[in-house]
């Protein structure tokens, strides 16, 4: 193995590592909002990484310019905040706890009475 | 130019549909009739070209995309289809016009949705490829879901949606079919799939009968065979006068496609699978008959009664297919024409006589008195003769012919009982119907206009029905001929010079 | 691998029977998807299964049966026209019948078995 | 080497689609199911991925790209109808 | 520029170099991706609502690096956090104020909020002024806070001018 | 010619009364006479050569397949009937003229009338037994309209239907005989037939035959048990009455049994049940004939009598019996006919038909009184009238015959007591409407009628007179031509005298009389006797066994469908999976030859998800958000399936249709209740269904191991190598389903935009209660488009419409397509709907879906069409390579332009669904202000 291959086995074993993370955090994180930040591994490192190997994997068997994979990571970029915009601001709507028994709009209000705008 | 006249039956309604679903067409009631009575009237004549071509110089193909069969899909005409072809086109042009009197306004897309439907049909009877006559089956079939719901109201609904259901669940057992067929006979076009009938072997053979049984509940849900019949008479009862008549060639689609494929693809030429589904097909045809009797004295209203005596004409057929052999299929054939056509009839006199007689619709109970007796009495009669089975109309001839052909397959034994009271209590039923509908009235008449398009489009199926009997000789030659060809099976017929 | 996938497309098939025979609408549209799923995958089936040699000229040294796919495609492409008419269609009943059942009425025993709620519920308020 | 390297990498993939899969059925609120099925879907398209490096080649791309695309069309769908309950208005 | 012809050059830019990123570089393709760069904005140009233009495109380039790095560093640290025990977290609710106006700017805000591990944009107040944001886990808001505005609000206020 | 003229004037006639109608009675009356006199006129015109033995007859073919020919003969048979049938019928017309009132429609009444004759005149002309049977069926038709002619009588339609249920009935039996007859003789011609009676006799479904031919017979001529209906049928009116009831329609059943004597009859089997029956028949309806109150009542059980007294006289099987049977069928109709029409006189003008009213009648209306008690007589069977004669035959024949051995003396003993009713009936219809004290409460004072309505009756009894003193001058060469076409053979030498010395008949005549005499004056005994019978009324009892059948056919009807559609499903489903497992147990071995793939983690996990995904979908299906989800994660893996295994087009294309079915779910279900009950039917359903649902999968699943471990030799081969080739593509997929197999994706296309079509009109006129709140009670977000997502959803279209222009311009040859790239078109656009919602789409983008639809099913059809013009069948492709400076070699293709419309229709389709269903919502809500 040559030491882009290394670097390319790298890169997948980072990818698939933090996927992993990213799945143990949806299943162990206490609540939903913990839970949310889960994606953020899987869709950053984890795909980053995999896509980066898939890239420099076509380089290597040079089948020409195809950086394709960049497009996936632009629409991931893109969509993934706003996918857990929405999930949030469901789940606010639901009043799906933050803490065991809490309201989360009791609790935004608190956020706000913190500090007051500057 | 005079090659495509075989796929013509198919693109014209095609065509038709697609230019009425443009906007300014579609907007346009006046321009919408006349391109649909146009294309209507173009269509019979261009059935009448194709099955007069064909009845002369034999079966017509045509390679779509010029792909040599069995790699592209080929339509195949001969004297079955393009009978049926004709058949289609006539009921088309009387629904047509029928529509066109006011039925077409109360809601959009009804007379796209009547292009799009007959070109379904003609496409199922067209087709020899067995996927493509699912794409066909689909298309007739979605555009029946749109049809049966034109209109609204409650029954509508209600019906549609286990009409809906269980023919979904048909397709889905359609494609189950299809995979199997393809996974081992390799091959989608009938007449090949045909000729690897007879060679496939081993355990193949039984995977192959799976599919060809499959075949028989797909087809024999269309055609209403027990106890497969539930969506039907509700379906029939429930849709506008003028989609009940074109309906009434729906079932007959599922027995053109057993004839097509378990009389052909799985007939006598089929080595191990030679009439694989026969088996099956004769009780349940039987019950289907019998069952058809009952409900048929159950009915307690026009359309009811219509719907029911379908069933009474699917068992007749289908006890037709089940005994496949020259005689009962032209009989099957020539009744078949009959029995579509006299449906048709009875069911736009439904829609007549249901404008008239206020809260009682076509129940058979006293109601207000029609507004037009001695014209809707007149049809109604003649409609009742027609189903029934007596002279002077064709289902004498259709019903005579069977009985004769059951006679002389040996069967008579089983077929006369039902088929003879079958006819009996169609008799019963249709006299109580007429004599209640008629006769007994209370209040008075409330003036209704009957549109002179109602007329022509009743006015075209009497005509149709005329003609039966009187060129009865021509055309039960040509059923003959076109059972003769059914049975030979179906051979690869490459296009001409292709 | 086949076995798996059998496996897979019987356990479809299953599960879209038993859902189809259920007596809301709903449940038996849940029932058609998961059936044509099964469908589908059996009628890509009966091309058999292959890896790595999809049927695009050039990509590959053997290729698997194309002819199931597009069946496949066209398939799935109905079974998508029919189940957004029957999703609607059941809209449609709840509207003009009142309720979710197949057969555009509650069957008597659960009728019965709302009044008794509608009755308790009162009672409670 | 880095064959065999990738079917770990996508064991462990599947692995995450098995854990998420897992919070699906678990719960408890709606919106954890909708944010593991979301998460699923970018598991997929991982998964997709290392299929294409597998075999060399490009034929899935579009399939992940798509997946990319819908998944947020479908998440972002189902939290308005759980915020509204028309997703079309 | 024409803006008849271009009605939103940006998008253009964009589409075409994705364009050539989907496909091969080659003379065919910068045509038909220019073709299409072209008719797609001038297509689509009715369902886009106006947004603050970038004043300053060197400052976007600084700040998406910067985010860059920000992702990768702070992978790292939450992927340690989520490891740990649940009880040894401190998640948070935290309220953002926000100086930064119009849709765009804020929606990146937003957006590198999420993106960057460890923190998740979860609304914005009624009245668009503030944002509130869910943290994994934090020992001093504040801080945070600060470090949001600074680190992010401030680049994209002057990239925007807003 | 003649021959057709004699059948086809009158049928012409069927539409003159109708188009006279306007112009008076009289023309009415005259211009229908007109057509049948002068087929009269030719039919006496044929006489000479009729009675010289020759037989005229005419055939053409018409439906040689069935044997059904039009063929018409006129023997001797033919010519008496014909000559009843038009003179009787033109007496009847004249009478009508007077009878019917103002109100009655003449015109519709003489229309029956005439088709009924013509029927008539079929049935007796016919040469070919089916052409017989059309007719046949015709009499019953007809007389059901003459029958029901008042049709807002109870009593009228009742009768009608009962008589049309019990001929039609007996019509059907007699095709089937007819049907058999011609399948044994191998011909339908009735001469051929007529000729074969040996072989029809030894035939082994001989018993069948007859016993098919007779229901037919019996049922028409109203023979025991059949003869409930002839009474109810008097609810016609007179003239009816006095045509189908004395010369017609009751006679077609004599007729046939006339007609086919020589080939039925000469077994054992036929005396026995011939004679047994018309005995039978000749005792009960002349003993219920004294009962009756009813004129015509009385009238209606005498014919039925007397038609026993012909069908007994067709089963003695003596040489004469069937010149008796001919000669009282000629007597019968004449004085029937005229006493049915004194009947009617009397009804007509004393306004009842109640003999216990009608009194003394001699001393309003002598000259009717006359007429009618001539013809009363004659039916007695008085001397020196026509009915005596042919009675006297019955009894000389009866005692001629030998079928019932050492019992045959009952014959001739049971024919004289009939005989003595029958003077005891017609002694009470002369004595107790005539004499018998003063008439009481009668409507009208009776007196003569009109002078020409009286013509006809005078005319009948005339004949009457003159046959009764002259039989051989009058009917002898009629009588030995009839019956020697009835025998088909040299009739045996009879004499027709007035007086054939003291014997034993006349012995049984003056007993009959006496008899009858006697009866009549202790008649009061009798009456006392048999009003201890409660009186059935056959309509009522017919009436009530046909609602009890369909009463009966309704709850077994019910039975079988519930109009359940779980039952429906069920049993489909039932029938699908023992149709696939039966042949499934033949095979030997599950798994064949074929080499398996290797299992792989990978495999295993997406197996496992999706099993899991699909028992979730279940377990969840009444959580229907849930379930929605767990059906996202099948959806997934079905596509993955499909990457992993080589089809990245399916892939593709299930992704993009899963999201938007998931779209639609989500839409449907805002308006379906969110939640349904667990158990949505008993358990034991329930564990019916799980046993079906777990049968049929295993089905399913086995079949598919079957396919997948066999080896398989296909087509495919020729599109791989054809696919560059031919098509132009390298996606071997695309170049199928846009070349190879293009015309499925035209049908498939189709199917979507009429699907689209559909649901637009589903919703159209759609009223739907709007959820004001979601399941927990709480009031929806107040935020309708979130910015964040509409600014995200805004700037990612570019990128989507770019995406999809790059898989459709590829799709050729890369996975890819017309179809994905238009679904993820619509899609972006959807997702513009989700996150702005319709006014603002509909504002920004006012775009016709339908003009999408329509125009990309014309572009793919213009494609198709295309090559029309090269000569070239539909849909051949084209493509060829061009060369650019700069640019390169590029492909341009047919194909992409029917791949447009495709995509075009997608488009279209999709949105024409989901942006309406988006409308409806927000009309909806805005008008319940909800917000
Ligand atoms: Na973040
Ligand atoms: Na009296």
């Amino acid at each position: 193995m040559t030491l882009y291959e290394w670097f390319i086995a790298a890169l997948l074993v980072i990818g698939g590592l933090f996927t992993l993370i990213g799945a143990l955090g949806m299943v162990k994180l206490p609540d939903l909002y913990t839970r949310l930040h889960a994606p953020t591994k899987a869709t950053t490192m984890g795909i980053g990484c995999i896509l980066l190997a898939s890239m420099l994997m076509r380089l290597d068997r040079n089948e020409g310019f195809g950086i394709q994979e960049l497009v996936i990571s632009l629409f991931l970029f893109i969509t993934a905040p706003v996918s857990a915009y929405m999930i949030a601001k469901a789940a606010m709507h639901l009043r799906v706890p933050l803490q065991p028994g809490s309201d989360p709009h009791r609790l935004l209000e608190k956020a706000r009475d913190q500090q007051p705008p500057q | 130019m005079f090659q495509h006249v075989v796929i013509l039956p198919i693109l014209l309604p095609l065509l038709a549909g697609a230019l009425m679903v443009i906007p300014a067409v579609s907007r346009n009631m006046v321009l919408q009739r006349r391109l649909g009575t146009v294309a209507s009237v173009l269509a019979v004549v261009l059935a009448v070209w194709l099955l007069v071509l064909v009845d002369h110089n034999g079966t017509q193909a045509y390679a779509v995309g010029e792909w040599k069969p069995p790699f592209g899909i080929l339509l195949v005409a001969d004297r079955l289809a393009t009978l049926l072809l004709l058949l289609t086109s006539v009921l088309l042009l009387a629904v047509q016009l029928f529509a066109s009197a006011g039925e077409d306004e109360r809601g959009r897309f009804f007379q796209p949705l009547l292009m799009f439907q007959v070109m379904g049909i003609q496409g199922a009877f067209l087709t020899g490829d067995i996927f493509n006559l699912f794409v066909f089956f689909e298309v007739l079939l979605i555009a029946s879901y749109a049809l049966l719901i034109h209109g609204g109201g409650k029954a509508k609904t209600a019906a549609s949606l286990h009409y809906v259901i269980l023919n979904l669940a048909g397709s889905a057992l359609f494609l189950f079919a299809l995979g199997i067929l393809y996974g081992t006979f390799g091959t989608l076009n009938m007449a090949d799939m045909q000729a690897n009938a007879a060679l496939i072997q081993n355990d193949d053979l039984y995977l192959a009968k799976v599919g060809a049984l499959l075949l028989l509940v797909v087809f024999g849900l269309k055609a209403a065979m027990l106890p497969l019949h539930f969506w039907l008479p509700k379906a029939y009862a429930a849709a506008p006068a003028p989609v009940a008549a074109l309906f009434a060639i729906m079932t007959k689609i599922g027995i053109y496609s057993l004839w097509r494929v378990h009389s052909a693809i799985f007939g006598e030429h089929a080595g191990a699978l030679a009439n694989v589904a026969l088996p099956w097909l004769w009780p349940m045809a039987w019950l289907t008959l019998a069952l058809g009797v009952v409900a048929v004295l159950a009915s307690q209203s026009l359309r009811a009664l219509a719907a029911n005596l379908v069933i009474v004409s699917v068992g007749s057929l289908l006890l037709m297919v089940a005994n496949p052999a020259q005689s009962t299929t032209a009989a099957g054939l020539y009744y078949l024409v009959h029995s579509t056509l006299a449906t048709a009839l009875i069911f736009l006199i439904a829609g007549l006589i249901m404008g008239q007689r206020g809260k009682s619709e076509d129940r058979f109970v006293r109601g207000r008195p029609l507004a037009h007796p001695r014209l809707l009495g007149g049809l109604f009669f003649i409609a009742a003769l027609a189903l029934i089975g007596m002279p002077p109309f064709s289902g004498f001839i259709g019903k005579a012919l069977m009985l004769s052909a059951a006679l002389d397959e040996g069967v008579a034994g089983w077929i006369w009982p039902p088929l003879l009271l079958s006819s009996l209590a169609a008799l019963l039923v249709l006299s109580r119907a007429g004599s209640s509908i008629f006769w007994r009235s209370r209040g008075r008449a409330v003036p209704v206009t009957i549109d002179t398009r109602q007329l022509a489009g009743i006015g075209v199926l009497l005509v149709a029905l005329v003609l039966m009997v009187v060129l009865a000789g021509w055309l039960t030659a040509f059923t003959d001929r076109a059972a003769a060809d059914l049975l030979a099976g179906m051979q690869l017929v490459l296009p001409e010079g292709r | 691998m086949e076995f798996a996938y059998a496996l897979g497309v019987g356990f479809l098939t299953g599960a879209g029977v038993f859902l189809m025979l259920r007596g809301r609408t709903f449940p038996v549209i849940l029932g058609l998807t998961l059936l044509s799923y099964a469908v589908n995958l059996f009628l890509f089936a009966s091309g058999r299964l292959t890896i790595n040699a999809a049927p695009i000229l050039g990509t590959a040294s053997e290729y698997t049966d194309p002819l199931p796919q597009a069946l496949v495609l066209t398939a799935i492409v109905i079974g998508f026209a029919m189940t957004a008419f029957v999703l609607i269609l059941a809209m449609r009943a709840r509207a003009d019948l009142g309720n979710d059942h197949v057969d555009g009425h509650l069957p008597p025993a659960q009728l019965s078995a709302r009044a008794e709620q509608r009755r308790e519920r009162r009672e409670h308020s | 080497m880095l064959n065999t390297l990738l079917l770990w990498v996508a064991g462990v993939v599947g692995l995450a689609l098995v854990l998420n899969a897992w919070r699906l059925v678990r719960g408890p609120s709606v919106t954890d199911r909708v944010l593991a099925l979301d998460t699923m879907y970018i598991n997929v398209i991982a998964m997709i991925i290392l299929l294409g490096i597998y075999f060399d080649t490009s034929l899935y791309f579009e399939a992940a790209l798509l997946i990319a695309m819908l998944g947020f069309v479908s998440t972002a769908a189902v939290s308005k109808y759980l915020l509204r309950g028309d997703i079309i208005e | 520029m024409n803006k008849a012809l271009l009605p939103m050059p940006i998008h253009t830019a964009v589409l075409l170099l994705t364009w050539l990123l989907l496909n091969d570089f080659s003379i065919g393709h910068l045509l038909l991706g220019s073709l299409l760069a072209v008719l797609i904005p001038w297509l689509v140009a009715p369902l886009s609502d106006p947004q603050a233009p970038v004043r300053k495109p060197g400052k976007a380039l600084v700040y998406a690096l910067i985010v860059l790095w920000d992702i990768l560093r702070s992978n790292i640290e939450v992927a340690i956090l989520v490891m740990r025990p649940n009880r040894s977290l401190r998640p948070a609710l935290l309220a953002l104020p926000l100086d930064i106006q119009g849709d765009l700017p804020q929606a990146l805000l937003a957006s590198t909020i999420s993106l960057t591990p460890g923190t998740v944009s979860m609304d914005f107040s009624e009245d668009r002024r503030w944002l509130y944001i869910h943290a994994l886990h934090v020992t001093d808001e504040q801080a945070l806070l600060r470090s949001i505005k600074e680190r992010y609000e401030a680049p994209l206020k002057e990239i925007f001018a807003c | 010619m003649t021959l057709l003229w004699i059948l086809l004037l009158p049928m012409m006639g069927i539409v003159t009364p109708l188009l006279t109608e306007r112009y008076g009675r009289n023309v009415c009356a005259a211009m229908t006479a007109l057509p049948p006199a002068i087929a009269l006129m030719l039919l006496l015109q044929q006489a000479p050569v009729v009675m010289s033995g020759q037989v005229p007859s005419l055939h053409a073919e018409w439906i040689p397949a069935l044997g059904l020919n039009l063929a018409l003969h006129l023997d001797g048979l033919a010519w008496l009937f014909c000559l009843l049938i038009l003179g009787i019928g033109l007496l009847v017309i004249l009478y009508a003229r007077y009878y019917l009132s103002d109100r009655d429609s003449m015109g519709q009444f003489y229309a029956s009338l005439i088709l009924f004759m013509t029927a008539m005149l079929g049935v007796v002309l016919s040469a070919n037994l089916l052409q017989l049977w059309l007719f046949w069926e015709l009499t019953s038709i007809s007389s059901f309209l003459l029958i029901s002619f008042w049709s807002w009588r109870t009593d009228a339609r009742k009768g009608a239907r009962m008589a049309l249920a019990v001929t039609g009935a007996g019509g059907l039996a007699l095709l089937g005989a007819l049907i058999l007859i011609g399948h044994e003789v191998g011909s339908f011609d009735l001469a051929t037939v007529l000729a074969s009676g040996d072989l029809l006799r030894q035939s082994e479904l001989y018993p069948v035959i007859l016993a098919l031919f007779l229901l037919g017979a019996f049922t028409k001529s109203a023979q025991f048990p059949f003869h409930f209906w002839l009474p109810h049928a008097m609810a016609a009116p007179t003239p009816v009455s006095s045509y189908l009831h004395s010369a017609t329609m009751v006679k077609a059943g004599v007729f046939l049994l006339a007609r086919f004597y020589p080939v039925l009859a000469g077994t054992d089997l036929w005396f026995v049940v011939v004679s047994l029956t018309g005995m039978a028949t000749l005792l009960v309806g002349a003993y219920t004939a004294l009962f009756k109150h009813d004129l015509k009542g009385l009238l209606a059980y005498s014919t039925v009598s007397h038609l026993g007294l012909i069908t007994l006289l067709l089963g003695l099987g003596t040489a004469l019996a069937p010149v008796a049977a001919v000669f009282h069928i000629i007597n019968h109709a004449v004085f029937k006919a005229s006493l049915f029409m004194a009947a009617g006189i009397i009804d007509h003008e004393s306004g009842s038909r109640d003999m216990r009213k009608l009194n003394g009648l001699w001393q309003f209306m002598p000259v009717t009184a006359t007429l009618a008690m001539v013809a009363a007589s004659s039916m007695a069977g008085v001397p020196l009238l026509n009915g005596f004669l042919s009675k006297e035959m019955m009894f000389a024949e009866t005692l001629e015959q030998y079928t019932f051995g050492a019992l045959s003396w009952w014959v001739p003993l049971l024919a004289t007591i009939g005989a003595t009713f029958s003077v005891a009936y017609s002694l009470r219809f002369m004595h107790d409407v005539f004499f018998n004290g003063q008439p009481i409460d009668l409507p009208k004072t009776p007196h003569e009628p009109p002078r020409y309505m009286r013509v006809p009756v005078e005319i009948l009894v005339v004949l009457c007179l003159l046959v009764g003193m002259f039989p051989d001058l009058m009917v002898g060469t009629l009588l030995k031509t009839a019956a020697g076409a009835v025998l088909q053979a040299p009739v045996p030498e009879f004499e027709l005298g007035v007086w054939h010395g003291f014997n034993l008949p006349l012995l049984m005549s003056m007993l009959a009389v006496s008899g009858g005499v006697a009866i009549y004056v202790n008649r009061r005994f009798l009456f006392q006797f048999q009003s201890q019978f409660a009186e059935r009324d056959a309509k009522l009892v017919f009436e009530a066994s046909v609602q009890s059948l369909v009463r009966k056919a309704g709850q077994l009807h019910h039975l079988i469908d519930n109009g359940s559609m779980q039952r429906a499903m069920f049993l489909m489903l039932l029938l699908a999976l023992v149709l696939m497992a039966w042949p499934l147990m033949d095979l030997l071995n599950t798994a064949g030859g074929r080499p398996e793939l290797a299992l792989n983690w990978g495999v295993v996990f997406c197996t496992a998800l999706l099993i899991a995904g699909t028992l979730l979908t279940i377990w969840w299906s009444h959580q229907r958000l849930w379930a929605l989800l767990a059906l996202s994660i099948v959806g997934l893996v079905v596509s993955v399936a499909f990457a992993w295994f080589s089809a990245p087009d399916l892939a593709l294309t299930q992704l993009s249709v899963e999201v938007v079915t998931v779209l639609l779910f989500l839409l449907a279900l805002f308006f379906l209740p969110r939640h349904g009950p667990i158990m949505d039917g008993p358990l034991r359903i329930m564990m019916r269904d799980l046993g079906v649902s777990v049968l049929f999968g295993s089905v399913v699943g086995t079949i598919c191991y079957a396919l997948l471990t066999r080896p398989l030799d296909s087509i495919s081969g020729y599109f791989l190598e054809h696919s560059k080739t031919g098509g132009g593509g390298t996606n071997v997929v695309n170049v199928i389903l846009v070349d190879f197999r293009g015309f499925d994706t035209l049908g498939e296309i189709t199917v979507l935009g009429i699907a689209a079509l559909g649901i637009y009109k589903l919703l159209a006129r759609m009223t739907l209660a709007m959820p004001s709140a979601d399941d927990d009670g709480r009031a929806w977000a107040r935020e309708r488009h979130p910015a964040l997502l509409a600014l995200v959803s805004q700037s990612l279209l570019p990128l989507a419409l770019l995406v999809s222009a790059y898989i459709f311009l590829r799709g050729h040859n890369m996975p890819g397509g017309g179809f994905i790239a238009g679904l993820i078109t619509a899609i972006a656009l959807i997702q513009q709907y989700v996150a702005h919602g319709v006014v603002w789409m509909k504002q920004r983008m006012p775009l016709s879906y339908e003009a999408l639809i329509a125009s990309g099913l014309l572009i793919a059809l213009t494609a198709g069409l295309g090559s029309w013009l090269f000569g070239h069948n539909f849909l051949k492709t084209w493509y060829d390579y061009f060369y650019l400076p700069g640019v390169g070699k590029f492909e341009l293709a047919s194909a992409m332009v029917f791949d447009l419309g495709v995509y075009l229709t997608v488009i279209g389709a999709t949105l024409l669904i989901l942006a309406n269903l988006g409308k409806l919502t927000t009309s909806e809500r805005i008008r319940t202000g909800d917000e």
